[in-house]
């Protein structure tokens, strides 16, 4: 095998790099999403507090409006955590409402510490969206069709267990420390004369739950791994990834965040009860949606997400406090929502001229 | 001139593809657009049919100025074309993907039998004996490519271009296409357009060429006969070219194999296939298209069940489950030659595509750094020489060369000691070509065992130690390469076509076509 | 040039293409069903009576499972469909009593309205170019708002008596109002099937730009596939004041699942391309079944609703389980 | 150290004037039981001087939802509040919060579950009473004897629970002449799915049945039409006096219906809110008081009025001197 071959390669390694770039790939910064959302709250909440300068009253205002926002943002990056495959989760707030069970049964009958309820129900969620990923990696079927079967049986099974295990359908027990989660907020406690911000104590679960979520997409392989699955299942399967798993773990995960939403709603609600969860499926969808987030899958965006549940709270409380009534206020919110998602459009637009110009 | 293009420009976010090129077309020739990936060759075809819309210049056809909404406009002014990318409707019969564009209709219903009728025609044009009623997604690539093109012929257009129609075609196939191309334009009086990395076809058929660089034609509609080969290259490339030595190995037959397959077989219907690679060596693995050797990569590594045999890595014999575990136990890699569907990340960053393997190796506390993956991305971009605005730039907006550069440069952040290669030019510029050549002869210089599949016989004689020959789900044999080509060329083709085991009846040389049913 | 490729269909094949067919798994169970049913009640689903019923409340299903599917043939999805329908039915009722429309124009109306907003939800995800999911949801809302603007939380009552007579009417045994769903899942089969815009609009919904580079304009199939639905959401409404007698702002709100669970189950995909009318009738009509199920043996509804999920699953898993056996053996 | 301020510091009651009353009357989602709470609430501000009375249906049968109209209609200056609160089982911590900051509140039309109330009274039908009166008046109809089916509404919900119980009650009474042949819950979320389960029921057992009772509305609706349509010797006791039941009542396909007192509701309800922001105290915190159940039939469908204004006068003396303590 001495034979020497030849072929045609280049003199010089190819270094006069010819269609130099004439500017950075990335969007200016006026065309990011978050821009666009951060402009359209803050032009909401200026038209609100003008109209009713009430907006602003902290008690009754401010401090359950980032009650609300805490549980929608978790329930948005419940769905999140799927949508960055391309899957939907049409079952997170049974989900929800499964934790919750486990954690009103837990207080009530096992009298747990705050702590121990929580995990307990985070565990339950985890599990519950664990078997979603499972059936679908399992089977190939399509994770709406599989979640929103899911969701059927778990409305079923929600209301037998309840009337099962309470004569009502809540938990009576409750360690006393919820009821601090739900009244209090830093501003009653004090070192000396100084009180925390006027934060209600259920903000930090909240953050601290979009930060673990940024810090998994960004940084931890977990996290990226499931987004290359998102992008192109197949390239990641023949990258070495373990996509079936992965797709169980962004489901257990979205299950868990899902009971951590619960928990919060239980907790601004005072009460573990049959009805947490209800509402969740479609504020689900419109925070990450809202923030930029595709239906397609590989991309996502967390602040996003919480901009989008800061928006769609903002809105609802907007409007509460201009005391439409029912039929106006539905056409109002379908409406706000229409222009803040076609407010993205015009922008992109505009991006698009502008990139073509340039 | 029955088209002229002239001062075409189209800017894609970050990339200027096309800046000022032009194209003059005469009636009756066959007009060879030629270019590296990335030039703006397909672009100009876009442009040309109405999929995009130019930032500048104008498109005049039989002396009117054509303003182009969308592909219904080119279709209706009679031009037909042919995307490089596959673009059929896989649920629907080969005779509704032809006239699509036209459904014959009656009172808004659509007429079936003069669906078929019309469907008819443009087969046999080809020659094509398919069943019109047959789902396109039952065909094979090689056929799907076909009936695109009697798609476009459907047309009658005046103009027909054709974006690298024979990527997918075996050399049989594509001789049928040319001599229907000559057809067209000698009989009818039509021109074509043909796009393609084959120089060699190129050369046999074509009358005039425009070559593109970055976006500019540097040759406009000038006579192929005044160029050899070697000119067009240089003018795509930029500057001269030379020939270089590609360095020589020395393999001691007596190593240890990296890879060694004992009559393995699987349930994808491979039997008693037998292969060596060694530590340093490339084994050529040849054969026609559909002859299983991308399915045998794959069943290697997990995707497929092996039912009997044994593989052995390093002397140890192993069973695989999956790619993941492939990679990190028995360091094995694998280049797909599907690179759009299976090879890179679209939508990811460049970064995420090279460093989707090593994130494992880099991670701490299951975290990765940011800085450790920029180093080691850095180091393949910059020894793989992909052109991109920035590290950052999404894999979807790279020309074909560098995707393709991408999905290796993963394999080879990954560290593997054996790597199987799959058809790893296809869609290459000749000067990409070369790079990838040079690349992976360097592998094997630094001791990496590789697997080269490839179904373009030159790059085999030219990289390859030992050439084992597939077809029909099985090894037909081996030769060792002494790098003539017309002698190994001819070895090769004489083994592929010796008859077929005495038990194997029917498999004849026209037997890739129903290796869909292997294991009949 | 190849045996498989040009093998034409036998009529011993043809009767093997037909068992292949993913709607055979389900002609299978709801036959089975029905058979088992029919035993376990001693015969009483055969009764004029509880068939009439079982097959009148089975024409909205199966013409809200179509309206449902013609989307999904394009690879959208309509969350408006059941606020749609209520909508319309408000709509129909006001035109007339308290318009005092006539019942063929007032149907006209109401079939009107559907069309424009199935129209306004097209445009609105051509224009915007957000996906129809997030776009029908803010819709749905708007739609909700206008139908309980309608008559507030009040029930219209009393309209039409011949409206009402043609929605209790039997022809042959059957409800008028299911063989008016059977035509219209007719209709809608012949239009995917054999128009040149109903081909149009799966080339669309299979693959977009394959589509556009055959000259087909991918914003008219969506806008179209969303007036259909619109416009099917309409004809249910009419199905509803026509059959119930009786109309309020809550119609709807139990239609959303369905609309989905019947072309799911029916054996559509969600990505588009592909649609089956014979699917999704036959699914509505398993899930009817496990209605009358309930009806007959006085089970918890919340056990419907799990049996209904189980059903939903295991009908899906085992059609795919079928297709696999069937491409692993051919 | 860490300290956490007093909870109940800034809950001193501050008293109010008829003119700087606002009152919100916040039902849990819309439904036509409330709608004569409208009427009520234009005429309460009227009769007693009220500053403001407002009625606020966008609750949409979610506490949560409900919590945030409440909390915004506070912002907006309301400073009295009668509310049907959407759960039962947590609604005493709504309850809380708003006495929390100062205000009288009301649980109008239904009560907390459980035994505890924590709104300063509560002016609602005794569901289980007006179930056993709608039982009996179904045995009535029926002739003493026969298959009785109880068509109601959510089954986790407190007052379900206590409707099943009283027609049970009523049954148990004729001492098994008539058989409780199926209680169908969840058919009030939606009318359709009641005109379904109804015609489903009629199409299964319809021979057997003699009577259904309602107590939910759609339900109502769906039966009394269902029945009719079907010809069937059923007696239908429905629920409530709208339209389309008066009328049922008075062509014959309802043998008759259970009445409760939205107006009383409101206006007494209103008339105590007043008077405990003007200073006033309840005697006995959380009381529990019943706004009353009436038995329509065909006899006094066209007078049955007189007697519920008579209930809700007889409720206001009551207020006066038995359940309120002014000085
Ligand atoms: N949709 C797009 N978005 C962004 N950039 C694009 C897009 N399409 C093409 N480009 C860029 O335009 C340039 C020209 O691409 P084009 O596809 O025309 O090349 P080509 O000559 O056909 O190459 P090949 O031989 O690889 O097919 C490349 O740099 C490519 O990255
Ligand atoms: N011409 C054809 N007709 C029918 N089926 C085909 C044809 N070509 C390939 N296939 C099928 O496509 C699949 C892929 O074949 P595979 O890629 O393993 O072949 P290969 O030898 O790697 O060919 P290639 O040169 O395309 O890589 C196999 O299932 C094969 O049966
Ligand atoms: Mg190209
Ligand atoms: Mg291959």
């Amino acid at each position: 095998m001495s034979d020497q071959t030849t072929t045609v390669t280049p003199e010089a390694p190819p270094a006069a790099e010819p269609p130099a770039p004439r500017k950075p790939p990335g969007i200016p910064l006026w065309a990011n999403p978050r821009l666009g959302l951060v402009v359209l709250l803050i032009g909401l909440v200026v038209l609100f507090s003008t109209l009713r300068p009430a907006f602003l009253n902290t008690a009754l205002t401010l401090v359950p409006l980032q009650a609300d926002i805490s549980v929608y943002a978790v329930v948005g990056l419940a769905q999140l955590m799927v949508l960055s495959l391309g899957h939907m989760n049409m079952a997170v707030g049974r989900m929800a409402a499964m934790s919750a069970f486990a954690m009103g049964l837990a207080y009530d009958r096992l009298d747990v510490p705050l702590p121990v309820g929580l995990v307990i129900g985070l565990a339950v969620g985890t599990l519950l969206g664990a078997l979603a990923g499972l059936i679908i990696s399992r089977t190939g079927v399509n994770s709406f069709v599989v979640t929103l079967a899911l969701d059927f049986a778990m409305i079923g099974l929600i209301t037998i267990l309840y009337t099962r295990f309470t004569d009502g359908v809540a938990f009576s027990g409750q360690p006393t420390s919820m009821t601090a989660l739900r009244n209090d907020t830093f501003a009653d406690y004090c070192i000396g004369n100084v009180c925390g911000p006027n934060v209600p104590l259920v903000v930090p679960f909240a953050l601290v739950a979009a930060l673990a979520v940024g810090l998994l997409f960004r940084y931890a392989r977990l996290g990226r791994e499931i987004l290359m699955t998102g992008d192109n299942a197949r390239a990641a399967e023949l990258s070495g990834i373990p996509t079936g798993t992965r797709v169980v773990q962004a489901h257990a995960l979205s299950g868990l965040l899902a009971g951590l939403a619960g928990f919060l709603l239980a907790a601004n609600n005072g009460a573990f009860s049959a009805s947490i969860g209800e509402q969740f499926l479609l504020p689900s969808f419109l925070g990450p949606v809202l923030g930029g987030t595709l239906l397609a899958g590989g991309a996502v965006s967390i602040l996003g997400t919480v901009l989008g549940a800061t928006l769609t709270q903002v809105i609802y409380k907007g409007l509460n406090l201009l005391q439409f009534q029912l039929d106006q206020l539905k056409l109002y919110i379908g409406l706000v929502l229409l222009v803040a998602l076609s407010l993205d459009r015009v922008r992109h637009v505009l991006a698009e001229r502008r990139g073509a110009q340039a | 001139m029955i088209l002229t293009a002239e001062g075409l420009v189209k800017t894609f976010p970050g990339v200027r593809a096309l800046d000022g090129a032009t194209l003059r077309l005469a009636a009756g020739s066959v007009h060879a657009l030629l270019g590296e990936n990335g030039a703006g060759k397909s672009t100009m075809v876009k442009l040309l049919t109405g999929v995009y819309r130019p930032d500048g210049g104008r498109i005049v056809l039989d002396g009117k100025e054509l303003h182009l909404t969308g592909p219904l406009d080119a279709q209706r002014a009679g031009i037909g074309v042919v995307h490089q990318e596959r673009n059929l409707i896989p649920a629907f019969s080969i005779a509704e993907n032809i006239v699509l564009h036209h459904l014959p209709r009656r009172l808004g219903v659509v007429d079936r039998n003069r669906m078929r009728a019309e469907a008819r025609r443009c087969l046999d044009l080809l020659d094509l004996d398919l069943d019109p009623d047959t789902p396109v997604a039952d065909l094979s690539v090689a056929h799907g490519q076909l009936v695109e093109i009697a798609k476009a012929l459907s047309l009658d257009s005046k103009v027909l271009l054709l974006d690298e129609p024979t990527a997918s075609l075996t050399g049989d196939e594509a001789d049928r296409l040319y001599a229907i191309v000559r057809k067209l334009t000698t009989d009818g009086g039509r021109a074509v357009v043909l796009v393609s990395h084959k120089l060699e076809e190129v050369f046999a058929i074509a009358d005039t060429v425009t070559v593109l660089r970055d976006g500019h034609s540097v040759a406009e509609a000038e006579p192929l006969e005044s160029y050899s080969q070697g000119q067009v290259v240089d003018l795509m490339v930029g500057r001269a070219y030379a020939s270089v030595t590609l360095a020589a190995r020395e393999v001691d037959p007596q190593t240890r194999p990296a890879l060694r397959l004992d009559r393995v077989s699987t349930a994808g219907g491979h039997r008693d296939v037998s292969l060596t690679v060694r530590p340093g060596e490339i084994l050529g693995l040849y054969g026609l298209v559909g002859a299983g050797r991308s399915e045998l990569a794959k069943a290697l590594l997990g995707l497929d069940r092996i039912t009997g045999g044994t593989v052995e890595v390093q002397g140890q014999p192993v069973r695989i489950r999956t790619v993941g575990e492939a990679l990190r136990r028995y360091k094995i890699g694998y280049v797909t030659e599907n690179r759009k569907e299976e090879g890179v990340f679209l939508d990811q960053p460049i970064t995420r595509n090279i460093g989707v393997t090593i994130w494992r190796r880099i991670a701490r506390a299951g975290l990765v750094t940011e800085r450790a993956e920029r180093t080691v991305v850095a180091d393949y971009t910059e020894r793989l020489g992909i052109r991109a605005a920035s590290p950052r730039q999404l894999a979807g907006q790279l020309s074909g060369g560098n995707q393709q550069k991408v999905s290796l440069a993963k394999w080879l952040a990954a560290q593997c000691e054996i790597l199987i290669v799959d058809e790893p030019t296809v869609g290459i510029d000749v000067r990409t070509k070369a790079a990838f050549h040079e690349l992976i002869a360097e592998l094997a210089g630094a001791g990496m065992a590789l697997l080269l599949i490839s179904s373009d016989l030159p790059e085999i004689v030219t990289l390859a130690d030992r050439v084992a020959v597939m077809n029909d789900f099985t090894v037909r044999g081996e030769l060792a390469n002494d790098h003539d080509y017309g002698r190994m060329s001819q070895a090769i083709i004489r083994m592929i076509h010796a008859g077929p085991d005495p038990e194997q009846t029917g498999a004849g040389p026209d037997r890739p076509d129903a290796a869909g049913e292997p294991a009949a | 040039m190849t045996k498989l490729l040009t093998a034409r269909v036998e009529p011993a094949g043809r009767l093997r293409s037909l068992t292949r067919r993913p709607e055979f798994t389900l002609v299978l169970v709801a036959l089975a069903g029905f058979v088992a049913l029919a035993i376990a009640t001693n015969g009483n689903l055969l009764s004029a009576g509880t068939l009439g019923a079982f097959f009148r409340f089975l024409a909205v299903p199966i013409v809200i499972g179509l309206a449902q599917m013609v989307v999904l043939a394009i690879g959208q999805m309509n969350l408006s469909v059941g606020a749609l329908t209520g909508f319309c039915a408000m709509v129909a009722a006001w035109a007339m009593l308290e318009a005092g429309l006539p019942a063929p124009l007032a149907i006209g109306v109401a079939l009107l309205v559907g069309l424009v907003a199935g129209v306004t939800n097209g445009l609105l995800v051509v224009f915007t170019r957000i996906n129809g999911f997030i776009v029908t949801l803010a819709t749905m809302t708007i739609i909700e708002g206008l139908r309980y603007g309608v008559n507030g939380p009040d029930t219209f009552q009393g309209y039409s008596p011949g409206l009402r007579e043609f929605g209790r009417a039997s022809l042959l045994g059957l409800p008028v109002v299911f063989l008016v769903a059977l035509a219209v899942a007719a209709l809608v089969a012949f239009f995917f099937a054999r128009t040149v815009t109903g081909r149009q609009l799966l080339a669309s919904g299979g693959s977009p730009f394959a589509a556009r580079l055959s000259g087909i304009s991918n914003d008219r199939s969506i806008v179209i596939a969303h007036a259909l639905s619109g416009l099917l959401a309409g004809v249910a409404a009419v199905i509803t004041v026509a059959s119930s007698g009786s109309v309020n702002s809550s119609i709807g709100d139990d239609l959303l699942l369905p609309s989905f669970a019947a072309p799911i189950i029916g054996g559509v995909a969600l990505t588009g391309g592909a649609v089956s009318v014979a699917g999704t009738c036959l699914a509505a009509f398993i899930v009817r079944l496990v209605d009358v199920l309930q009806a007959q043996f006085d089970i918890n509804r919340r056990w419907i609703d799990l049996i209904v999920g189980a059903v939903v699953l295991g009908a899906v898993l085992l059609g795919t389980a079928r297709q696999k056996l069937l491409r692993r053996s051919s | 150290g860490c300290t956490k301020k007093s909870d109940n510091e800034a809950a001193g009651a501050t008293t109010r004037a008829a003119d700087q009353v606002k009152i919100a009357l916040v039902p849990g989602g819309a439904h036509p039981y409330f709608q004569p709470w409208k009427d009520a609430a234009t005429k309460a501000k009227a009769d007693l001087g009220l500053a403001d009375v407002t009625f606020n249906e966008t609750s949409g049968w979610d506490q949560t939802k409900q919590n945030d109209v409440l909390k915004a209609l506070a912002a907006q200056g309301y400073n009295a509040f009668g509310i049907f609160g959407v759960a039962p089982e947590n609604i005493n911590s709504t309850f809380e919060d708003l006495k929390g900051q100062g205000f009288p509140v009301a649980s109008l039309a239904s009560c907390p579950a459980g035994d505890v109330n924590k709104a300063d009274f509560c002016l609602s039908t005794d569901v289980e009473l007006a179930a056993y009166k709608a039982g009996q008046a179904a045995v009535e109809a029926m002739g003493g004897q026969g298959n009785l089916v109880h068509l109601t509404g959510n089954k986790v919900d407190s007052n379900t629970q206590r409707r099943i119980a009283g027609v049970q009650k009523a049954v148990d009474e004729t001492g098994g002449k008539v058989k409780l042949l199926q209680t169908v819950t969840d058919v009030d979320k939606d009318l359709q799915s009641a005109q379904k389960a109804v015609a489903d029921l009629l199409a299964a057992k319809g021979t057997q049945i003699q009577g259904i009772v309602n107590t939910a509305y759609n339900p109502a609706v769906a039966a009394a039409e269902g029945v009719k349509q079907a010809k069937l010797p059923i007696k239908v006791i429905a629920i409530d006096d709208d339209q389309t039941i008066l009328a049922g009542i008075r062509d014959g396909s309802v043998a008759g219906t259970v009445l409760q007192n939205p107006v009383g509701q409101a206006s007494v309800g209103s008339y105590a809110l007043t008077k405990l922001a003007g200073g006033c105290t309840v005697t006995k915190p959380g009381v529990v008081i019943d706004s009353g159940s009436f038995v329509v039939t065909k006899a006094n469908v066209d007078n049955y009025e007189t007697d519920r204004q008579a209930k809700t006068d007889e409720l206001k003396k009551a207020f006066d001197g038995q359940y309120l303590s002014c000085q």
